[in-house]
């Protein structure tokens, strides 16, 4: 069975690297042959191009994520009317079944800074600040707004760009001008919160400062086990390319495909499973 | 032309052959990049990127990009450059979300009035230029941050905190304007041609490729036009003479600051010409549209000949730059190469591209 | 050497001055370029700007021609009060400049540079456009008089050699040329036939009554189109003298800037 | 000197002021462009930014901004561009993890090893820019996409799956030659000023500055070196020649494309300084690092006083330009500004940065 | 017109030719500049060349200096065939050249142009760095020997006037010259004084034993300082004629390309 995956994001982008292994492996598992494609910048014009292209190759199943309902709905009501049997993932939980898909398996963004930000209010956190590497993208947008509205407290977006010293500058200086400020959420493992762990270690405010960060890399993981961050909020995203692909898979080839959606997370990391997903996320898998 | 008849007989010039004469042109190096691209993806790819709708599918992209593309050779001809042009696409979507979404206009007026604003914000660009005498890069790129900034806090002010504006769509249907801004052009010819059986067809019936899409012809008649104004027309020398030398130009009496400023502001309307049509096609805006597509137009412009140094390009150049850069992109999906290898590909690729063209020229011209 | 030319000399002339530059400075930041000179020129005579190496004769002409403003010092045209904010005034003011540097784009070819700033148009309204044909035939038949065989009309000025890329600015400035023609060393680089073109042409336009200001650093040539002289030194007018007024000799001594041309002076005489 | 007495009694010279004899210089327009930004916020911003270890969290970041910008801002000079130092960074940091991690190699043995890498690239580079003609942008540009995608393959190889490679803190624990590329120097001394009283410290006790991060003092020695190379040696003198006129620099016997080559290949190098540094200081590296730093780097050395053009800058101009860089992005945070007008507030800040030392420069030299 | 001026000349050089160009063809594109030139320069002679604009005199020098290929021919320098990969080649084989466009750098000071590529050094291995002390005071010495005053040796190049930078090229290659020295138009934009410092240098230095190339337009300055003459016409050679075999008359026709000078003969004649 011939699958295409369009993502929003890009493939040297630590989450989205999960999500393609994901794919991959279901890929290998099920002797799908799988394309995994996605736009070089977040960037829904081309996005829905790209879905165009993959709709002129008529593959027996289409994986894509929704972050733009209004961008992307033409491209994806072409491929439905087309024929082609399409799985959401990711984003666009809302608007899956209304275009089309036949399911959708992820987590919204929204929710899950909902559940993180709840979370972060439970330990203690009063005043927030989410840092955003990439302001403008919807997807992470909406996990800073998830974020205040679970956190309850007042929450500041710390907008960076994209390099480890920079952020980890910001982050020591939006605590340093307000002390106040107690708890950290990055939207990022490895770009934001390893750099926000480094510059509350340097401050000497472990333990005062709460951090967390929306997805795993090894090195967030092991300040999560060694107890300088609180958790990681884990979308298990390996699922969400890995579930579709299979479905795809099997639809093709015995036109079988579950019923309902399927919620990949929100699934929270703390001091104790940390350590056993280390490896995991060492190798991709998380 | 008595002139021409008085060359022929100089004993100083070597009979040139035609094609030797064709490739002088700078753009004809970038239609060879478009032929070795053609042949690479007619190799790699799945055969559908060469049918119509694929055809149809790679040139949109490659007519969005190619839009600014073309707007950004010329004012590189004119020696100056633009990067707010991507953030220009972001603001003027916010401005004509805005104007249609939240005010209501129509879009008589709302499209006049986001070319308005954008041909302001060209203008203070090029007055900024001009009257400070700083680089035209450092004062745009000034322009790419406010700008994308500006797209961020107005939108977020004006959907009361999100960054993406929705609802264009409803908003513009059934306004008679739409049709020139959004959709397939020439629907009825094509679905004509579907019935004859000349065009492929959906399992549903529906032809697969419904039109043209407008952006293509856009496309087409925004090079057109910047080629004969570029080649035919006074102010076209002008703009060559601005870029090339710009002392010796004004000293030669062309108006040097009114052609830049014209220039920026007409940079900037192409920009918004492309937030129009993107921000109708999907139906919303977000504050990361067109982000990079400064580099991109400049890249495309380099690819189609221009010299980043001023006073030598086409717009035609940049035309076919546009195509090679969208076939890149978009061609690579319809390979079976693994999306890790993608940026290795268009990187090569490029190169290749450039390095073939270039190496024909200096063949068939003779050139050292 | 032989001072009296052919060249017919009308009387002295005595109109209003077309330009007249009254005590005009220039600096530029720290240099001091012009000091103060004074200069008019009349319609129908050619009147030489001459001195030597850095005296500042570039300097002054471009003020004339609406490149640079003046730092101080007063420009009248026509009699009026006039300051140019750009070239292009200058030139629609009818002044006509060769510049030293010859103001071309070396990218361009000959005709795009030839009607640079002017172009002949045709059609009209949203359809003018360049006459490109016209203008290659012009371009090709004005370099011609000149005695420069084009090969082609579009080939790009930067392959062209030094005189006949002279050769062009000058052609241009003519072919435009209304009221005052200025001309910055226009046959420094150019070659003996085209340099005798370039003085006939000059005599030329003076009958027909433009005023020309001839900067050169070749007394013969002075001596042979000059109606008046006017020497600058160190950014310093030395003093206008009339033809017949002043000996070769002494003009030639003027340009050197005072100094003496120490041992050279016998070897060299007369050959420069 | 003679020479210099001769001149002063010129009456074409007016005497000329101290001050404006300084502002000639290109780079002193930047300090004007630090000076305003500081005022800017210490009036603005939260005391905090200028304590000692404010200005030393503002400085970090810069100094890495900076050592790339002052590699840019030489190339510049020589007339061309390198796009592909973001993607070298990344590609460096690859090659460098790799052989500590991977293979377990000692600094002594890694760190010349990447270098040879990076100035091999930059190396080839330089010869295809060279030998084709073709504009370094449109090469190096090229080298951009080629770069980051290999280091994404890269990794994923060498980690078996990951974009992620980390563990190189712990392979160069305790190597010789870790203190020269990562933590804080002078650590003794800030501790002995902590003691004293002089500094901050903690509640815990320990001072707030442990020192002078590294890359720092590598920022000071790049621009020192690099303006020395500049101003005092006939290398110097023919990376100006070769920037500012190609044919003229080498029709008098200047070696333009060795001296090109050199420069490509030290602009790799930097990324790679900075990779390794960043690397070592993370202790991880990943797919996405130096994202962009080719055009902040280019910035950096524009607002520091070089042209586009080649042939005119100053590599303190560069150091000073990473600076006021680095002072923006960071500064804004200590203010109680909203965060959503973070772009419009640098491009702002950058626009009037650089309006602001011109027009000092220009009043104070009497320029037109 | 005087031809006889008071230069020595010594006896016909001699000996083995330092360049020889043998049947040199340089096409551009479809332009052929020259169609097959040869000469050659021996030690301690003035070998001018001439001819009209456009002649191919510059291409010629230049494929001489290491800057064109040839497309044809031959050159043999000190007898051995050579063949110059760059200027730089040429320069340090001993080839020092002042073209026409003078190569320098408009953005770089005095100074730097002068030295441009041959920068003078103290310190030593790692240290070794410019020496701008010396240059500074070299180069202004250099200046003045030729006629020129500078303000200062940091003023940029581009600031100065036409004839002031002519002057730095032609000092500078002069102050570096080894066996060959071509000059291509080098008075074109010098004042009196300058100029006749310039011939009294070529002189002095074919004293010295230095071959020089000289390409003027003026038969004047060719005369005073020529030993023998090439004329070149449309990229052919017209011949070589040795000083006294020809009249300044015959020159003068042949470098005006063999064309009649029309009417203006009459003229103009003796003052060109
Ligand atoms: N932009 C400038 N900045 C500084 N100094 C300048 C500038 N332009 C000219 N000068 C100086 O002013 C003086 C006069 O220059 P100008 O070009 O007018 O001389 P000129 O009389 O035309 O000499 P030439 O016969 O050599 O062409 C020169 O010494 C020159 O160095
Ligand atoms: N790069 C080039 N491409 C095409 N044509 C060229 C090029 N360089 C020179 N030419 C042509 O070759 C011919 C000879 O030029 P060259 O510069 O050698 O003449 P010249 O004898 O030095 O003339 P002048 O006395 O005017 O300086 C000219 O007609 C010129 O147009
Ligand atoms: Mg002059
Ligand atoms: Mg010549």
């Amino acid at each position: 069975a011939d699958i295409i995956v369009v993502a929003h994001g890009q493939a040297n982008d630590p989450f989205w690297s999960v999500v393609k292994n994901g794919a991959q492996e279901a890929a290998e598992q099920t002797g799908a042959n799988v394309d995994f494609r996605s736009p070089e910048t977040f960037d829904m014009v081309q996005m829905s191009q790209m879905i165009d292209a993959a709709v002129n190759q008529e593959p027996d199943g289409l994986v894509v994520s929704i972050p733009d309902a209004d961008a992307l709905s033409p491209s994806i009501k072409r491929a439905v009317e087309a024929g082609i049997p399409v799985i959401s993932m990711n984003s666009g939980a809302d608007v899956a079944h209304e275009l089309g898909a036949k399911l959708h398996v992820g987590q919204s963004e929204y929710d899950a800074g909902v559940a993180a930000g709840q979370k972060l209010a439970e330990m203690g956190g009063t005043k927030g600040i989410c840092v955003n590497q990439e302001v403008g993208n919807v997807s992470l947008d909406q996990r800073c707004e998830g974020f205040a509205e679970g956190f309850g407290g007042p929450v500041q977006v710390i907008p960076t760009m994209n390099d480890p010293a920079e952020v980890q500058a910001k982050v020591r200086a939006a605590l340093d001008s307000d002390e106040d400020v107690d708890t950290v959420l990055g939207l990022g493992a490895s770009l934001v919160g390893e750099p926000a762990v480094a510059a509350v270690e340097a401050m000497g405010l472990t333990g005062e400062v709460l951090v967390a960060s929306f997805d795993l890399s090894a090195g967030f993981l092991q300040d999560v086990a060694d107890g300088k961050a609180a958790f990681a909020i884990d979308q298990q995203q390996f699922l969400q390319g890995y579930l579709p692909v299979v479905f795809l898979a099997m639809n093709a080839e015995y036109g079988l495909i579950p019923g309902g959606d399927v919620p990949s997370g929100p699934n929270l990391v703390t001091q104790d499973m940390a350590a056993q997903v280390i490896d995991l996320s060492a190798q991709g898998i998380r | 032309m008595p002139a021409d008849a008085a060359m022929a007989m100089d004993e100083r010039v070597k009979t040139e052959p035609f094609l030797a004469r064709l490739m002088k042109r700078p753009e004809l190096g970038a239609i060879g990049g478009v032929i070795l691209v053609t042949i690479f993806f007619l190799a790699t790819a799945d055969s559908s990127m060469f049918t119509l709708s694929g055809i149809m599918n790679f040139l949109t992209p490659a007519a969005q990009l190619g839009i600014l593309g073309i707007a950004a050779a010329m004012l590189m001809i004119g020696g100056e450059f633009d990067l707010s042009i991507g953030s220009m696409v972001a603001f003027a979507g916010m401005i004509f979300g805005v104007l249609t979404v939240n005010l209501g206009l129509p879009l008589i007026l709302s499209i006049p009035a986001t070319f308005v604003f954008a041909a302001l914000v060209g203008a203070v660009n090029g007055l900024i230029v001009i009257r400070s005498g700083l680089p035209s890069f450092i004062v745009t790129l000034a322009g790419l941050f406010i700008l994308r900034g500006a797209s961020l806090v107005g939108l977020k002010l004006f959907t009361g905190g999100s960054t993406q504006l929705r609802g264009v769509r409803e908003a513009v249907e059934g306004d008679m304007l739409t049709p020139l801004f959004s959709g397939d052009a020439f629907g009825f010819f094509f679905t004509w041609l579907a019935d004859i059986g000349l065009i492929e067809k959906f399992r549903s019936g529906t032809p697969k490729v419904p039109g043209i899409p407008v952006e293509i012809l856009w496309f087409v008649l925004v090079a057109l036009v910047a080629t004969y104004v570029l080649l035919r027309t006074a102010r076209g020398n002008w703009i060559f003479a601005a870029g090339g030398d710009r002392n010796a130009a004004s000293n030669s009496g062309v108006p040097v600051d009114k052609v830049k400023i014209a220039l920026f502001m007409a940079t900037a309307c192409a920009a918004a010409l492309v937030a129009i049509i993107t921000v109708i096609d999907s139906g919303s805006t977000d504050a990361r549209r067109g982000f990079m597509k400064e580099f991109e137009a400049i890249i495309t412009a380099v690819i189609g000949g221009c010299l980043l140094t001023g006073g030598y390009g086409s717009a035609i150049g940049a035309f076919f730059g546009a195509i090679i850069f969208g076939m890149v992109t978009i061609g690579l999906t319809y390979t079976s190469f693994d999306q890790d290898w993608f940026q290795v590909f268009l990187g090569g690729m490029l190169l290749i591209a450039v390095l073939f063209n270039n190496a024909i020229r200096k063949r068939v011209t003779g050139e050292r | 050497m032989t001072a009296d030319t052919t060249f017919h000399h009308g009387d002295p002339a005595t109109g209003v001055p077309i330009v007249e530059m009254r005590n005009i400075e220039k600096h530029f930041g720290n240099v001091i370029a012009l000091a103060g000179v004074s200069f008019d020129i009349r319609p129908g005579e050619c009147h030489c700007l001459l001195g030597d190496n850095g005296a500042g004769k570039s300097t002054f002409i471009k003020t004339m021609s609406g490149v640079h403003k003046p730092t101080k010092g007063e420009i009248l045209f026509e009699g009026r009060p006039m300051s140019f904010a750009s070239p292009r005034d200058a030139m629609e003011a009818g002044i006509a400049t060769v510049f030293q540097d010859l103001a071309m784009i070396p990218l361009m070819s000959v005709t795009r540079n030839f009607f640079m700033g002017r172009e002949p148009k045709k059609g009209k309204g949203l359809f003018a456009r360049m006459d490109l044909g016209a203008a290659n035939e012009i371009c090709v038949e004005e370099m011609r008089k000149m005695g420069i065989n084009l090969r082609g009309p579009d080939q790009a000025v930067g392959t062209l050699s030094g005189g006949e890329r002279q050769t062009v600015a000058i052609a241009r400035a003519v072919y435009f040329g209304a009221k005052v023609l200025i001309l910055d060393e226009p046959t420094s680089a150019l070659g003996v036939r085209q340099t005798s073109n370039v003085l006939a042409t000059i005599d030329r336009v003076r009958k027909q009554g433009v005023g020309v200001v001839f900067i050169s650093h070749n007394v013969r040539h002075a001596l042979a189109v000059g109606d008046r002289f006017t020497v600058l030194n160190r950014g310093k007018t030395l003093g206008t003298a009339t033809r017949g007024e002043i000996t070769p000799e002494a003009l030639q001594d003027l340009m050197a800037g005072g100094q003496e041309l120490a041992q050279l002076e016998g070897s060299l005489e007369g050959t420069i």
